[in-house]
């Protein structure tokens, strides 16, 4: 019995079999153009053809030429079907007619949709022997295509059409119409498996193509300009705001009043007064160092009338950073102060664990942060007493007041829920008070508001520290902010506004000639 | 001021510049600022997470700690261990152990949380504005108070019905119930835009905040230089 | 259904840890406490593992000669000083918060200080891209509280404090309550698919 | 045994016992109708867009120590990752994950391993991504992998705050899609106004079961949207007789 090379593996099978019994490609091309030729394919399909075979004196020359090129072409099979698609093309001198590896209808819709297809490899063939890599696009990527497309034509045509299964298109649907073609053809008494393309196939390939892009072309993407009008919109934005801002701090105005009594704020003022002499506060730096410009100047009025009242400070924090913030706090805003680490205050690090930890603090103290930031024993060892700050806490309802300096809602929250209910219940005088990023105000304004309180007095944002500077007359910070804070938030409600409606009605004015093309897509 | 500050203002100065320079377009100036800064912000947490966590908890017992804490301290240790197994993709099946147990107690610490810290509080905290023996910070009068409650429970009410998932199959005329949700979903729609804006406007007032604050400082750093140059 | 070892892990500490939370037997409330001080010490040693990563993935940058490879070069040293200096003098030292001072304070000030003009662009643009009776509303609050909060000029208009306080204290406090009631149902959902096995985002 | 903690368990208890009914009850039924989120939608048309165009895909897990309330929206972040790198992971230019925490990081890589363990594609450990340790440091590096990848897609989904901005603007500067969901109310405001497909709330926990992520995932919303209901009605009674005094 004769033997047919499978086309894709390279493996000899009978010639009555349909596909390779190795690899399950198929073996007689679906695209055969005469029956009565059928038996006539030359026994070796796997790629290298002999420009002499038998049919070759029916070939027209320049499909011969042609074919040479293939021919070529083929004796390397690690070249990819896109490449091959390249030089075909290049042989032919027109380029992106010539349907090869992926037909150039589907090429030419992804050109139009910008989608560099060269970036995904079609799974390789499950034989490792050397062979031309099948166009076969992986099935999982097939149905996205399906999916995204979504255009009828090409759904339809896809469904009709047969699935090729040799050669570099293995795995394509429709891309020729092999039973219209067998009658009509005039083409190549052999037709090899791979890359033969007669005019007739061309012009078919055409209609379709045409057929395929009336119905399922994607919107072509325009050329962005380098610089476009978002460009501008950021410019110009960027622009107002900063130099708003920065002539207000150069040229500065006539000073505006800061913000009067806020009750919230007095009363954690009125906390602050309270403190017995030596009282102990622990103070919770817990935000991110990006807010450092809020919250000192938020919490610089706070801080500073705390140590007015001499208290004993205890620094911790849930966020890793935040025991360097606290250290340059203590240091650099209040240097007037000249408080100590290990004798007014001391800096008890990170607490292990953030916010999940933080019911530690209500059980042994000593236990869960047992060093100082600079490594020390904090609550005394044989060496050494207890530091000053530390004298008589066990646990944080020792304290005389716990200040958190906070900039996240779900910290905040979880200093509210889980410690503040101890302070309240282990001892009478204790409270707890905060300093919050203006953000915060909506989240922790309620536990203010409840009764009982469960914040015992806040300070919000810019403008609560500024309403508490007043109170204790330490504005210096605030007041080199206040004036251009207000500028700035001026000009961007003043952009929100001017820019906001022409930038959302433009398209409502030019809509006629955009709905027009809407509709044309 | 001494030359380690002078350096560092106009290390702080030129950052600040290249940071800000990304309002023109990413280009390479913000890379290397950003790439500074994740490099320096690893370095700080990595130590501060060593001296804080790792020596307390996992080598200080060790060493000089009692059997009882000697013995706690063993498997956080095997398991950290196990964990640093990842650090190699060889490796890194050894570190499965670890990483299973720290997503077990981070799922119920997560469930623990929400159900204790934040369902059950407010829930609370919503009924408890309807008592009105105890007046509330805001409230002057008791009409106000409840006008101010009822607000605040269809609020919550509203909101939380906005993200009901199921809905019956797509009819032309919509059910009762139906009709109640969708009326259900527009007052919550009112009361998520309101937070939503309110936060938004917290957010920028803190960003404006930063905004002057470097600016000043630019100002300031330029004055500083220009000023000695304009007067020789 | 393959069962490995650590699935069984992390549901069986997963459910000691929950059990800790809601049975009021001293056992399971100290072995709940330990379950977290463990995990917390192993989050900790995880972070090395990620110092790791980033380092890994910096130097590969690097060492394939692609374009980002100058940037990783940048991160790698500044890393490695920072590790250097702030390991061996301490957080405290001076040279330690020299760095801090005046390389980290400043780049992420600036960072945060981008987003006043990166938040006007987008309110400029919100209600092109989505028009909806949401975005209005949430635009205007944003821009009355904006008002509210800064000094305008020193002109004070009448109510505009007061009505920023109600907002924070009833329709906005209202909202952020149903938010954060139904995030809460989500998140018992999510941690409850692991607590069972259902999601499993560690490998077994 | 204090109330609340008695409550809280049987609130636990009947939570679990919801799911677990309703994902037998539709084992072999089909599922049930859920509200249209459109933002999914458009966001699984990205990523069909973003593996044909051969553009990568990023997903953020965000930061925020992961032994807090903030570790369950990572882990809805986490199942998405699975269910996209499975579709993703014979691209040859396969999903990446970014992290501003260590732990999740591994959890990161280890999701991406077993995907592509089961879809028989390779591995590579560095696609799982530590980008920053601070917020602001992960927000920038992410943004910086934004700008360097040719991201079709990115989806935001854990926990981050007011920094979150950073992302979305790369994402808008490269033109590429941004859905963004998290459980921080700050976080959320800025997603709102920045992002190009925000969620709101909730929404980003039924990530998973608008994704595909598995039956499980279907049956936690029936639960939660029953539950849902039960503490409107709480609220509702628990007004009443606070009211009237009873309470």
């Amino acid at each position: 019995m004769a033997e047919i090379n499978c086309p894709l593996c390279g493996k000899a099978n009978p010639d009555d079999f349909e596909v390779c019994q190795y690899c399950q490609a198929r073996l007689k091309p679906l695209l055969a153009p005469d029956s009565a030729e059928e038996n006539s394919l030359p026994q070796d399909e796997t790629g290298v053809e002999e420009p002499t075979s038998p049919a070759a004196a029916e070939i027209p020359e320049w499909l011969q030429e042609l074919r040479q090129d293939e021919d070529s072409l083929e004796l390397e099979p690690e070249r990819s079907s896109d490449e091959l698609a390249a030089d075909i093309s290049e042989a032919t001198g027109d380029a992106g007619s010539i349907p090869t590896g992926t037909p150039d209808w589907i090429y030419e819709v992804e050109q139009e949709t910008q989608r560099d297809f060269d970036h995904i490899e079609p799974p390789p063939p499950s034989p490792a022997e050397p062979g031309p890599e099948p166009a076969a696009l992986p099935d999982w990527l097939e149905s996205i295509r399906l999916g995204l497309h979504g255009t009828p034509g090409l759904a339809s045509s896809q469904a009709t059409e047969p699935v090729e299964s040799t050669g570099p298109l293995a795995g394509l649907r429709g891309v020729l119409a092999a039973d219209a073609l067998i009658s009509r053809s005039r083409g190549p008494a052999t037709r090899p498996a791979k890359l033969r393309v007669s005019a007739n196939q061309l012009v078919h390939i055409d209609l379709l193509r045409e057929l395929v892009e009336s119905e399922g072309k994607s919107q072509p993407l325009p050329q962005k300009p380098s610089i476009s009008s978002e460009h501008i919109l950021r410019w110009g934005i960027a622009l107002a705001v900063c130099l708003a801002v920065v002539w207000s701090i150069i040229f500065p105005g006539q000073p505006a009043a800061l913000p009067a009594f806020q009750e919230e704020t007095a009363e954690l003022n009125r906390l602050i007064e309270q403190l017995p002499d030596g009282g102990q506060v622990l103070v919770a730096f817990d935000y991110e160092p990006g807010e450092f410009a809020e919250l000192d100047a938020a919490a610089s009025a706070v801080i500073d009338h705390l140590m007015i009242q001499g208290a004993y400070l205890t620094l911790v924090s849930t966020t890793p950073l935040g025991p360097v913030l606290a250290e340059r706090f203590i240091e650099e805003l209040q240097p007037v102060h000249h408080y100590t680490a290990g004798v007014q205050y001391v800096n008890l690090g990170y607490i292990p664990g953030g916010t999940a930890s933080l019911v530690m603090l209500t059980g042994n103290m000593p236990r869960a942060l047992p060093y100082t930031i600079e490594g020390l024993a904090a609550w005394g060892s044989e060496s050494q007493p207890v530091l000053p700050p530390l004298q008589g806490i066990q646990n944080v309802g020792d304290y005389d007041l716990v200040m958190v300096l906070v900039d996240d809602p779900d910290v905040a929250r979880a200093w509210v829920e889980q410690v503040e209910p101890f302070i309240s219940s282990s001892s009478p005088q204790g409270s707890l008070g905060m300093v919050i990023s203006a953000q915060l105000e909506p989240i922790i304004r309620p536990y203010y508001d409840a009764n009982p309180r469960q914040v015992h007095g806040f300070v919000a944002g810019l403008r609560g520290g500024a309403s508490y500077a007043r109170l204790n007359g330490r504005e210096e910070l605030v007041r080199s902010y206040w004036d251009s804070f207000g500028v700035g938030l001026f000009m961007a409600v003043l952009l929100m506004l001017v820019a906001g409606l022409m930038y959302s009605t433009y398209p409502l004015l030019t809509r006629p000639s955009k709905s027009d093309s809407e509709v044309k897509g | 001021m001494s030359n380690l500050d002078i350096f560092g203002a106009i290390l702080g100065f030129a950052l600040t510049l290249m940071v800000f320079s990304y309002l023109i377009g990413d280009n390479p100036l913000f890379r290397v600022a950003i790439h500074i800064f994740i490099g320096v912000t690893a370095g700080f947490v990595c130590i501060i997470v060593i001296n804080n966590v790792l020596l307390p908890r996992m080598i200080v017992p060790l060493i000089s700690g009692s059997m009882e804490e000697r013995l706690l301290a063993i498997i956080p240790m095997l398991l950290g261990w196990l964990l640093l197994t990842k650090i190699s993709p060889r490796l890194a099946t050894f570190g499965n152990i670890p990483v299973a147990f720290l997503v077990g107690v981070a799922a119920a610490v997560a469930i623990g949380g929400a159900v204790l810290g934040t369902l059950f509080p407010q829930i609370n905290a919503t009924i408890a504005i309807f008592d009105l023996t105890t007046s509330r910070g805001f409230d002057t009068n008791k009409g106000l108070q409840l006008v101010n409650g009822i607000i605040i429970l269809v609020g919550t009410v509203t909101t939380l019905a906005y993200f009901h998932f199921g809905t019956g199959p797509q009819q032309a005329n919509p059910t009762g119930l139906q009709s109640l949700l969708r009326g259900f979903n527009q007052v919550g729609q009112v009361f998520i835009a309101i937070t939503f804006g309110f936060l938004f406007a917290g957010v920028y007032s803190a960003a404006m905040v930063a905004l002057v604050e470097r600016l000043s400082f630019i100002v300031d750093f330029l004055k500083s230089v220009l000023l000695p140059l304009l007067s020789s | 259904m393959k069962f490995p070892f650590s699935v069984a892990v992390a549901i069986g500490i997963g459910l000691i840890t929950l059990a800790g939370y809601f049975l009021n037997i001293p056992v399971l409330q100290t072995l709940r406490m330990a379950l977290i001080e463990w995990a917390t010490t192993l989050a900790a040693v995880a972070l090395l593992v990620g110092i790791a990563n980033l380092f890994t993935i910096h130097w590969n940058k690097l060492t394939s000669g692609k374009v980002g490879g100058l940037y990783s070069a940048i991160l790698i040293v500044s890393l490695v000083l920072t590790l250097g200096v702030v390991g061996w003098f301490g957080p405290t030292h001076t040279y330690s918060k020299w760095i801090f001072n005046n390389v980290q304070l400043p780049v992420e000030g600036s960072l945060l200080a981008l987003l006043a003009v990166i938040l006007v662009v987008a309110g400029v643009r919100l209600l092109r891209l989505r028009s909806s009776m949401l975005s209005i509303i949430f635009i205007i609050t944003a821009m009355v509280i904006l008002l509210a909060t800064g000094p305008l000029f020193g002109i004070s208009v009448p109510g505009l404090t007061e009505l920023r306080s109600w907002i924070a204290q009833v329709p906005a406090m209202a909202g952020a309550r149903g938010l954060l009631l139904g995030i809460g149902l989500g998140i018992v959902a999510a941690g409850l698919r692991v607590l069972i096995g259902s999601d499993r985002p560690y490998r077994g | 045994m204090n109330f609340p903690e008695l409550m809280g368990l049987a609130f636990v208890g009947l939570f679990l016992g919801l799911m677990l009914g309703s994902a037998f009850y539709y084992r072999n039924r089909p599922a049930p109708f859920v509200r249209q989120i459109p933002a999914f939608g458009r966001v699984r048309r990205a990523i069909g867009l973003a593996v044909e165009a051969g553009s990568r895909l990023h997903l953020s897990l965000g930061r925020g120590n992961l032994i807090s309330t903030r570790s369950a929206v990572a882990f809805v972040g986490l199942s998405i990752l699975d269910r996209i790198a499975r579709s993703a992971a014979a691209s040859d230019r396969p999903p990446v994950a970014t992290s501003g925490e260590s732990t999740l990081a591994i959890l990161s890589q280890d999701t991406l391993h077993d995907a592509s363990k089961f879809m028989g594609a390779d591995y590579d450990p560095l696609r799982g991504q530590l980008t920053g340790l601070t917020p602001f440091s992960y927000a920038a590096g992410a943004a910086s992998l934004i700008h360097d990848e040719a991201t079709g897609a990115s989806l935001l989904l854990g926990s981050f705050g007011s920094e979150v901005a950073l992302i979305t603007e790369a994402g808008d500067r490269t033109e590429s899609l941004t859905l963004a969901g998290t459980d921080n109310l700050t976080g959320q405001a800025v997603l709102y106004a920045t992002a190009q497909e925000p969620l709101i709330g909730e929404e980003t926990y039924a990530g998973g079961a608008y994704m595909g992520a598995g039956g499980m995932h279907q049956a936690s919303l029936i639960a939660q949207d029953i539950f849902r209901w039960v503490i409107i009605l709480a609220l509702l009674v628990g007004a009443v007789l606070k009211l009237v005094g009873v309470l």
